[in-house]
């Protein structure tokens, strides 16, 4: 495992990042949208967790800090999910650009 | 009586008008009127009190007050704190406006009692807040303060002109109140910028820092506070080419606050350049005295060519405005004491004369309802004493000796040829000018014969006869007298002469 | 809270004048003989009290108005012959006070007595005094008669002050107001359309020049430091003014005296103030206003005297304007324009005394000019209030119907003509001969031919309105009141007499006593060649001669003029084109040039908020546009902003560096 | 860490937080088990009592020394302190707008839950005040932003609250991702995630690579909390949020989470990149260097803030762009870094407090009524009742800026701030003063509304009791704020002394 450099994990955390990201921004279904912000936190822990263990000064913080963001994304999905529903029930759309009632 | 509190009383006095005036129910509109009325007395009484006390020989700083008021942290934790002090004081030049602030709102509240015809209730409490604004800005001692009143009469300003206004109001309320809060924003950053640098706003005191060389700032910082500040005040004054709200304003302001926008709030711009442009960076004046000897003259020209072919009376008094106000940068660029003189009487006399004007076009369209000089005519018949005022009030405005107009003009001019002959030989078409455009104007409306038949239209009575009259007193008596501002004048002039450099 | 001394510190000066006045013992007031001249002041407050009065109470009073005005009128005249009596016995006496104070300045006002002024009061008030007397039979039943009346006042008083004004600055403020009684007086008839723009006319006119006065005041303020006149001819005479200066601001202190004086170019509005009701005329435009012009030159003439320029100015002016404004008179119709036009050449004529240095020569025409030009008036007022018309073409024969009137206006007609032992005779004699003994043999020519035409132009409105047959349709015509004809009568006494008091005859007792103590000014008389007195008789007797075979006897066809040159008499009759040459350039351009700044007001001033108005509106409709409602777009653009920071940091201070 | 030491730390000073998250248990209980017909605006009554006793426990800790517990995860400074009382103070008058937030398709339902979520948030912005801890803060951020996201779209069969709702998951997730993603990179350089730590070893940075990296990371956070604050560019989700959400939440979203942005804001960057080196010990600081960003930011948010608000029609979305704008000028006082920040800010923040929450109130009023959000529904309110116009026009006039107002020497402050710094920011102050310029024409196009054009309908409010608290508050505070300001500058000044306790 020590074979693999730190940076491979931390471009491998950047790329997930950045797959996230695209998704949450290109993708028309809102539960896809949910999904790659998730992956988004998830470069996030893959970050921390490569830091807690090839940091500078590797430490225990890190893991502890994904846990929590963990737990905290599960929370976000859950709630946007949770809107979601609500949205469709009056919308009958998961659509996330038919989402336009208010702008300007 | 302890003097200090008198300024505050002066200043604040209409405040308490203000709280009856909430409390009276609105159907009251008799009882309304007399309070917005009176409550315009006691700053009359107060001032013209201040002024006995300075006939009588006595010092006008006893009436200086200054408390702590706000203190800004500092720089650092340990830094003295950036304090500024509720300090009010007056002196010679401050009293003669004081005194011409509350004359003219006395008059136009007797005026507004005639001209405005709903809502007096919401009319008086704003007027009297103006009122308030314009007699704490006259009379503060720190820029901190000066820009809080000032405003203070930006806000009732507004509503005077958005609601009681004519046609277009809520134009020109907005026209007012972007360019003066275009104005004001320039003059906060450089208030702000002297506080920040200097760590006060007293005006005495800021006078001495800027002309130390030991303070560090530059010559070309400080010439560019100056310009910013004659951008502030010349958005009041108004100096072209930034005058385009106040033709809007003049043309859509009920007659009322009109007296009180031409005859007191444009002097705040003169006001300004006097005491903040010419008393804290007498340096910088000097530097663009010719420039502002030149924008006096265009402001001259400009506005008495414009007003040449106006049509709208009031059109015509506006531009004749602007082209008053250019006598007045012209005085302050000859920079001795005759043009400063000049320009102070100015001041002084044009808003006499313009409250006095625009009290007399007030009454005219409440009878005719029309101020455009092809629908009136030989008004001389129906209306005698309106039109004989009129054309009264045009020759003072237009520099007959024996009134108060010419005696400014004639020391703006005597002043400004001193130093700078060409400007001011350019200048003196205006004064003809002023003749031809005034003439057509009033003798428009009227001489010649009538447009219509005016018989049934009322004249001047009762009361609009009392402001109307005692504005012409004070015309004629500055005209025939003019000690009585220039005596009080002489001390301010010392001291602006020494900041000068003799 | 003040008390009461505190109060009279502030009143001033004159407060306290007036306070000592009241309170010095009536006998110690007579016993000083009352103080003639140091009184002199008061002169002028009496037309300014019955001004105040009949503003206050005119309406009430109604026709009876009149009696204020003359009785304040006769006492400011009473005054001023008292005055006068006292003046040539004693020195010049000045009282000045602080007006204004402007800084280390001091600014006066006050009155001075010397020969010039005492005469001069003595000429306005006496003119005035007339005057007033006539108008109440003349303005009888007119709805505005109190304020006529008032007018008058207030024109007298600002008339008065003008000549007893110690300083030049005074002096300037008198002058307008003096301009303003003349406005006020000349569109009296405010309804008349006419009357409107005459009057605007001669206020814009007259301020034209009044602008001049002003800036070469204020230019010899600056050389002398002071307005006061004795200041300034101290520092003339003393050197302390530049060659150059003196003559600048001489010409500008002339111009303000062309357009007070109706002098070329600035002659225009005096022919249309003839809107003005006749005694207005007679008052303001022939004997005292328009002489102000005269007096100023007269009061400053020290000042010319320094510059040669300034004079030849003076003198050239006067001399064409002589001639101009009397070719013009030779063809017009209207009774009042005729005697305008004749004005206005006689004050050429006082003119080219002054700047030919004939001091005495100009104020002595000044003078008998009052006298014989305010008969004129008046006789002409008599006329119109007779035939209610001022075409001359509808009058004739009146002769014998205004028994009392047309010899008057003869004994008017001869004064001014120049015929020998009539008071105009003396004076124009002393012009020509000041003319020619100046130097100015060009100018002494102009003048004689333009006393040539005066003598025809004023015969042929003579015969004109007086012989022949009455050509207009009047029946009703009757002789004026004795409240007309009286003042007319005692001014037909001062036109034959007035001359004698400066003669080459009779010695000259006005002259010497003029200039007594300012050798500056000139002597008295100046002797000059018989022939020049001769020749002036000639040429009057043969315009005479000339307008009697033309119109008196009509061997000559009255068309004579006219048909020969149709041109001539066409510019002639439309005055030269002058007022159309000044609309269409002067006019033409203010009006022209205020449009273009009107264009500038509203195209590029606006034009410039407007487009900043815009700019930020149309910033907010951009932002609102990009508002999609689109919730990837927003955290598109936020990414964008993100990837922009990080691209300028990289750029600039980061890793790329 | 023994359970004994555990118990012997200081929790006393959790004793607001504690209060208020005892209460949200209460009252979750007293919904589950009250019957279903009884009104339960009870429980937003007992929840404004706790905000309030909660307020009184903060006060009560004001002067004491600076402690911490938890390894500093949990720390009490006057920092925590002066802003605590913002929040809580907001807070409480955000419920008291809740309580009485009654529109057609309302909240009947969730009521309670309305009440309760708000406390929650509440608490994370609580929490956030008092973190010196990256773990802490981030948790504390999800605690106040979860419920908003819920609270957004508590009108369940309302529309336009789903979409908010959506909007606000959506764009406020991807900004917690952001900020998390630029954490990460900061813990990895330090090995800590205590701020204090992490300072304390990045002030001897050098190597470039690592001041690069820490500078994205800065960047990065600046952007993801940009999100919270509504900074441009990243604020165009608050026009639609601030539109869709229940007026309440709306003002709960444009003060109280305002407010816990600027929190932290200032909690994160001043403490690590105050610090944070670019070139070895010594060296300028990243925060310093990074000044220019900011000042782009700060710029461009009261720019468009502004500027775009000019062109709305609905009052919501006026307010939005209206707070967006006030954002920048409080970036402005962030930008200047001077030591008054801290004092400008929070003077600022209170006076927006005030103003903005008073406006809102009239705001739920007048388009609860009318049932529409369009600006013109303010035609005539002169006329159908003074009162509410008064107070609207003087609240206007506060969030213009005019002098007389709170408004006007909070932003004396900021530019004071501006100015004096060395260099002074003078094109920034220039940029605010016109900014505040434009702002003239929509505030007083709603005082045109107002004051001037007619009223469609005359019908008379009737102004419920929490609105009348509000409205109180605000104009008397705005106003009290604006004439004597000094009662507010000696009360932080002699008993919290931010910048002595922020770094200790």
């Amino acid at each position: 495992m020590s074979s693999v450099p730190a940076s491979a994990f931390l471009a491998l955390a950047l790329i997930l990042f950045c797959i996230g990201l695209y998704g949450a921004l290109t993708k028309r279904n809102t539960v896809i949208v949910l999904i790659s912000i998730e992956l988004m936190l998830n470069a996030v822990n893959i970050n921390l967790v490569t830091f807690s263990k090839y940091g500078l000064s590797p430490s225990i913080d890190g893991q502890i800090f994904a846990l929590f963001a963990m737990a905290v994304a599960a929370a976000e999905a859950a709630v946007g999910l949770a809107i979601l529903m609500a949205l469709y029930r009056n919308k009958k759309t998961v659509h996330i650009d038919e989402m336009n009632e208010m702008k300007h | 009586m302890n003097l200090h509190a008198v300024l505050s009383l002066l200043v604040f006095s209409p405040l308490v008008g203000i709280i009856v005036l909430a409390i009276l129910p609105k159907s009251q509109e008799i009882a309304i009127k007399a309070v917005g009325f009176l409550a315009t007395l006691p700053p009359l009484a107060l001032s013209l009190a201040v002024y006995a006390h300075y006939l009588a020989g006595k010092s006008l700083s006893d009436f200086s007050v200054s408390v702590p008021w706000i203190q800004f942290r500092g720089l650092q934790p340990d830094e003295p704190a950036y304090a500024v002090n509720y300090e009010l004081a007056i002196s010679g030049f401050q009293l003669l406006l004081v005194v011409l602030t509350s004359v003219v709102s006395t008059l136009a509240a007797l005026g507004a009692c005639r001209f405005i015809k709903k809502e007096w209730k919401g009319y008086f409490m704003l007027f009297l807040l103006l009122v308030t604004g314009m007699l704490g800005l006259f009379t503060a001692e720190n820029m901190v303060l000066f820009f809080i009143f000032f405003e203070v009469t930006l806000i009732p300003t507004f509503f005077l002109i958005g609601k009681w206004g004519y046609f277009e109001k809520e134009k020109a309320a907005f026209s007012f109140l972007i360019y003066n809060g275009f104005g004001s924003a320039v003059l906060l950053i450089v208030i702000m910028i002297l506080l920040a640098k200097t760590g006060t706003t007293n005006i005495v005191m800021l006078k001495e820092i800027i002309a130390d060389p030991s303070v560090g700032l530059s010559a070309d910082f400080k010439l560019g506070l100056f310009i910013a500040l004659l951008i502030a005040f010349g958005v009041k004054l108004p100096i072209f080419p930034l005058h385009s709200w106040m033709l809007r304003v003049h043309v859509q302001a009920p007659p009322s606050v009109v007296m009180i926008h031409s005859g007191i709030l444009l002097k705040i711009g003169a006001y300004g350049l006097i005491r903040f442009g010419m008393g804290i960076f007498p340096d910088q004046f000097k530097q663009l005295a010719v420039l502002l000897a030149i924008l006096g003259v265009i402001n001259l020209l400009y506005g008495a060519f414009l007003a040449f072919i106006q049509t709208d009376f009031k059109m015509v008094l506006a531009y004749s405005s602007i082209s008053h106000m250019g006598i007045v940068l012209m005085g302050l660029a000859a920079m001795n004491e005759a043009g400063i003189q000049g320009a102070i009487f100015q001041v002084v006399s044009h808003g006499l004369i313009s409250a006095l004007l625009f009290f007399l076009v007030g009454v005219l369209y409440e009878r005719t309802e029309t101020s455009l000089i092809g629908n009136l005519g030989g008004l001389a018949k129906g209306m005698p004493l309106t039109a004989g005022f009129l054309l009264a009030a045009a020759m003072a405005s237009l520099g007959l000796p024996g009134m108060s107009g010419f005696v400014s003009e004639f020391m703006a001019f005597l002043g400004l040829f001193k130093v700078e002959p060409w400007i001011a030989a350019v200048g003196s078409i205006g004064i003809i000018m002023t003749a031809v455009y005034l003439l057509r104007a009033v003798l428009g409306m009227t001489f010649g014969k009538a447009f219509r038949d005016f018989d049934g239209v009322l004249d001047l009575r009762g009361l609009e006869l009392v402001p109307v009259l005692v504005l012409m007193l004070l015309i004629v008596l500055i005209g025939v007298y003019p000690s009585v501002l220039s005596s009080p004048l002489q001390a301010t002039l010392e001291t602006i002469m020494l900041g000068l450099g003799g | 809270m003040v008390n009461l001394t505190k109060l009279y510190a502030v009143g001033g000066q004159i407060t306290r004048i007036v306070h000592e006045w009241c309170l010095t013992p009536i006998d110690t007031h007579l016993k000083r003989g009352f103080d003639k001249m140091e009184n002199a002041w008061l002169i002028p407050l009496f037309p300014l009290l019955s001004f105040l009065l009949l503003l206050l109470i005119g309406k009430r009073l109604k026709e009876a108005s009149a009696y204020v005005g003359i009785l304040m009128t006769l006492a400011s005249l009473v005054f001023s012959i008292l005055v006068l009596l006292e003046r040539f016995s004693e020195p010049t006496y000045l009282y000045r006070f602080d007006w204004l104070t402007i800084g280390e300045m001091h600014l006066t006002a006050g009155f001075e007595v010397n020969q010039l002024n005492a005469l001069m009061l003595f000429i306005v008030s006496l003119v005035s005094f007339l005057v007033h007397t006539y108008s109440k039979g003349y303005m009888h039943g007119d709805e505005r008669f109190h304020v006529f009346y008032a007018y008058l006042g207030l024109f007298t008083f600002a008339m008065l002050g003008l000549v007893i004004s110690p300083n030049i600055l005074q002096t300037y403020i008198f002058w307008e107001l003096v301009g303003l009684g003349s406005f006020l007086l000349i569109g009296f008839y405010y309804y008349k359309e006419e009357a409107k723009a005459a009057a605007k006319k001669a206020f814009i006119m007259t301020r034209i020049g009044d602008v001049g006065l002003l800036i070469g005041m204020i230019l010899l303020f600056w050389q002398t430091n002071s307005f006061e006149y004795s200041e300034i001819f101290k520092a003339v005479e003393a050197g302390a003014i530049s060659n150059t200066m003196i003559t600048l601001t001489a010409i500008l202190i002339f111009i303000g005296a062309i357009g007070k004086s109706g002098q070329f170019p600035l002659h225009t509005w005096l022919p249309d103030a003839m809107e003005g009701p006749t005694p207005v005329s007679a008052l303001i435009h022939a004997a005292t206003m328009v002489a102000a012009g005269v007096y100023l030159v007269a009061a400053l003439f020290p000042l010319f005297l320094a510059s040669k320029t300034a004079l030849m100015t003076v003198a050239v002016i006067g001399g064409f304007t002589a001639i101009f404004a009397a070719s013009i008179g030779l063809v017009q119709t209207d009774i009042k324009r005729v005697l305008a036009y004749s004005t206005v050449s006689q004050l050429g004529y006082m003119m080219l005394a002054l700047g030919s240095a004939g001091y005495v020569a100009g104020v002595f025409h000044l003078m008998t000019h009052a006298f014989f030009k305010a008969l004129l008036f008046l006789a002409a007022g008599s006329v119109i209030h007779a035939v209610h018309t001022q075409n001359i073409e509808e009058m004739g024969g009146l002769w014998k119907k205004l028994k009392f009137t047309a010899p008057l206006f003869l004994i008017g007609t001869l004064a001014i003509s120049g015929v020998p032992g009539l008071s105009g005779f003396f004076s124009k004699d002393e012009i020509l001969v000041a003319a020619w003994e100046g130097g100015h043999p060009v100018l002494f020519l102009l003048a004689l031919i333009a006393a040539f035409m005066t003598a025809f132009y004023m015969f042929r409105l003579f015969f004109m309105v007086f012989t022949g047959e009455n050509r207009g349709k009047q029946t009703h015509v009757h002789e004026s009141p004795s409240t007309m004809t009286l003042p007319m009568l005692l001014l037909g006494i001062l036109a034959v007499v007035a001359g004698y008091v400066n003669t080459p005859w009779f010695g000259s007792f006005l002259g010497d006593w003029l200039t007594d103590g300012n050798p500056v000014l000139g002597h008295g008389h100046i002797e000059g060649p018989a022939w020049i007195m001769a020749a002036a008789t000639i040429v009057s007797l043969a315009g005479i001669l000339l307008a009697y075979l033309i119109y008196g006897k009509r061997s000559i066809a009255p068309d004579w003029l006219s048909g020969k040159g149709d041109m001539l008499h066409t510019v002639l009759y439309n005055k030269y084109y002058i007022d159309e040459f000044y609309q269409m350039t002067v006019v033409a351009f203010v009006t022209g040039f205020s449009y273009l700044l009107r264009f500038i007001d509203v195209f590029i001033v606006e034009g410039i908020i407007k487009g900043v108005t815009g700019i930020i509106q149309g910033l907010g409709k951009l932002g609102s546009k990009m508002q999609t409602g689109q919730v990837q777009t927003y955290g598109a653009v936020a990414f964008v902003g993100l990837a922009v920071l990080v691209v300028i940091y990289a750029l600039t201070g980061g890793y790329l560096r | 860490m023994s359970l004994e030491s555990f118990q012997q730390l200081n929790w006393s000073i959790m004793t607001p937080e504690f209060l208020i998250l005892g209460v949200i248990a209460i009252l979750v209980l007293m919904d589950l088990f009250m019957p279903k017909h009884m009104d339960r605006k009870m429980i937003g009554w007992i929840g404004i009592v706790a905000i309030l006793a909660a307020m009184v426990a903060t006060a009560s800790m004001v002067g004491g020394p600076v402690e911490s517990i938890l390894h500093d995860t949990f720390r009490i400074d006057s920092f925590a302190l002066a802003f605590k009382l913002l929040l809580l103070g907001g807070g409480a008058l955000v419920l008291f707008l809740a309580v009485s937030y009654e529109p057609k398709d309302g909240v009947e339902r969730y009521q309670a839950e309305f009440y309760y979520l708000f406390m929650t948030a509440l608490l994370g912005a609580m929490l956030m005040t008092s973190s010196g801890d990256l773990i802490t803060l981030y948790i504390g951020l999800e605690l106040l932003s979860i419920p908003s996201y819920i609270l957004a779209g508590i009108r369940k069969f309302h529309s336009q609250s789903n979409e908010s709702a959506m909007k606000y998951v959506i764009n406020g997730s991807i900004s917690s991702a952001i900020t998390l993603f630029g954490m990460s990179y900061v813990y990895g350089l330090t090995g800590t995630t205590n701020l204090l730590d992490m300072a304390s070893k990045l002030a001897t940075l050098s190597d470039s690579n690592h001041v690069y990296l820490l500078t994205l990371a800065f960047l990065m956070i600046v952007v993801g909390l940009g999100f919270k604050l509504a900074a441009a560019p990243f604020h165009m989700w608050a026009p639609d949020v601030y539109q869709g959400a229940p007026t309440p939440v709306t003002a709960f979203l444009s003060v109280v989470s305002k407010t816990a942005g600027f929190v932290i804001v200032i909690r994160i960057l001043l403490t690590v990149f105050g610090f944070a080196a670019t070139d070895g010990q010594g060296s300028i600081p990243i925060l310093y260097n990074m000044q220019n960003y900011l000042a782009v930011i700060a710029a461009a948010t009261m720019i468009i803030g502004n500027v775009v608000a000019l062109k709305q029609t609905d009052i919501k979305r006026l307010f939005a762009y209206s707070s967006i704008a006030h954002a920048g000028y409080l970036l402005v006082a962030f930008t200047a870094l001077t030591p008054n920040m801290f004092y400008s800010i929070w003077f600022y923040l209170l006076a927006y407090l005030l103003m903005n929450l008073g406006a809102f109130a009239i705001i739920q009023v007048v388009t609860e009524k009318a049932g529409s959000t369009k600006i013109t529904e303010f035609a005539g309110l002169y006329r159908r009742s003074p009162v509410l116009a008064v107070s609207m026009g003087i609240l206007l006039i506060s969030l213009a800026g005019f002098p007389g107002t709170a408004g006007f020497i909070g932003k004396l402050n900021i530019f004071l701030g501006a100015l004096y710094a060395e260099p002074g920011h003078y094109l920034l102050a220039s940029i605010m003063i016109a900014a505040t310029v434009v702002s003239y024409f929509y505030y007083f196009g709603i005082m045109t509304q107002i004051f001037f054009r007619p009223a469609a309908d005359n019908s008379k409010f009737n102004i419920p009791f929490g609105i009348v608290v509000v409205l109180l508050v605000a104009v008397v505070g705005s106003v009290l704020f604006g004439i004597l300001p000094n009662i507010a500058f000696d009360f932080l000044q002699n008993n919290l002394d931010i910048i002595a306790d922020f770094f200790k």
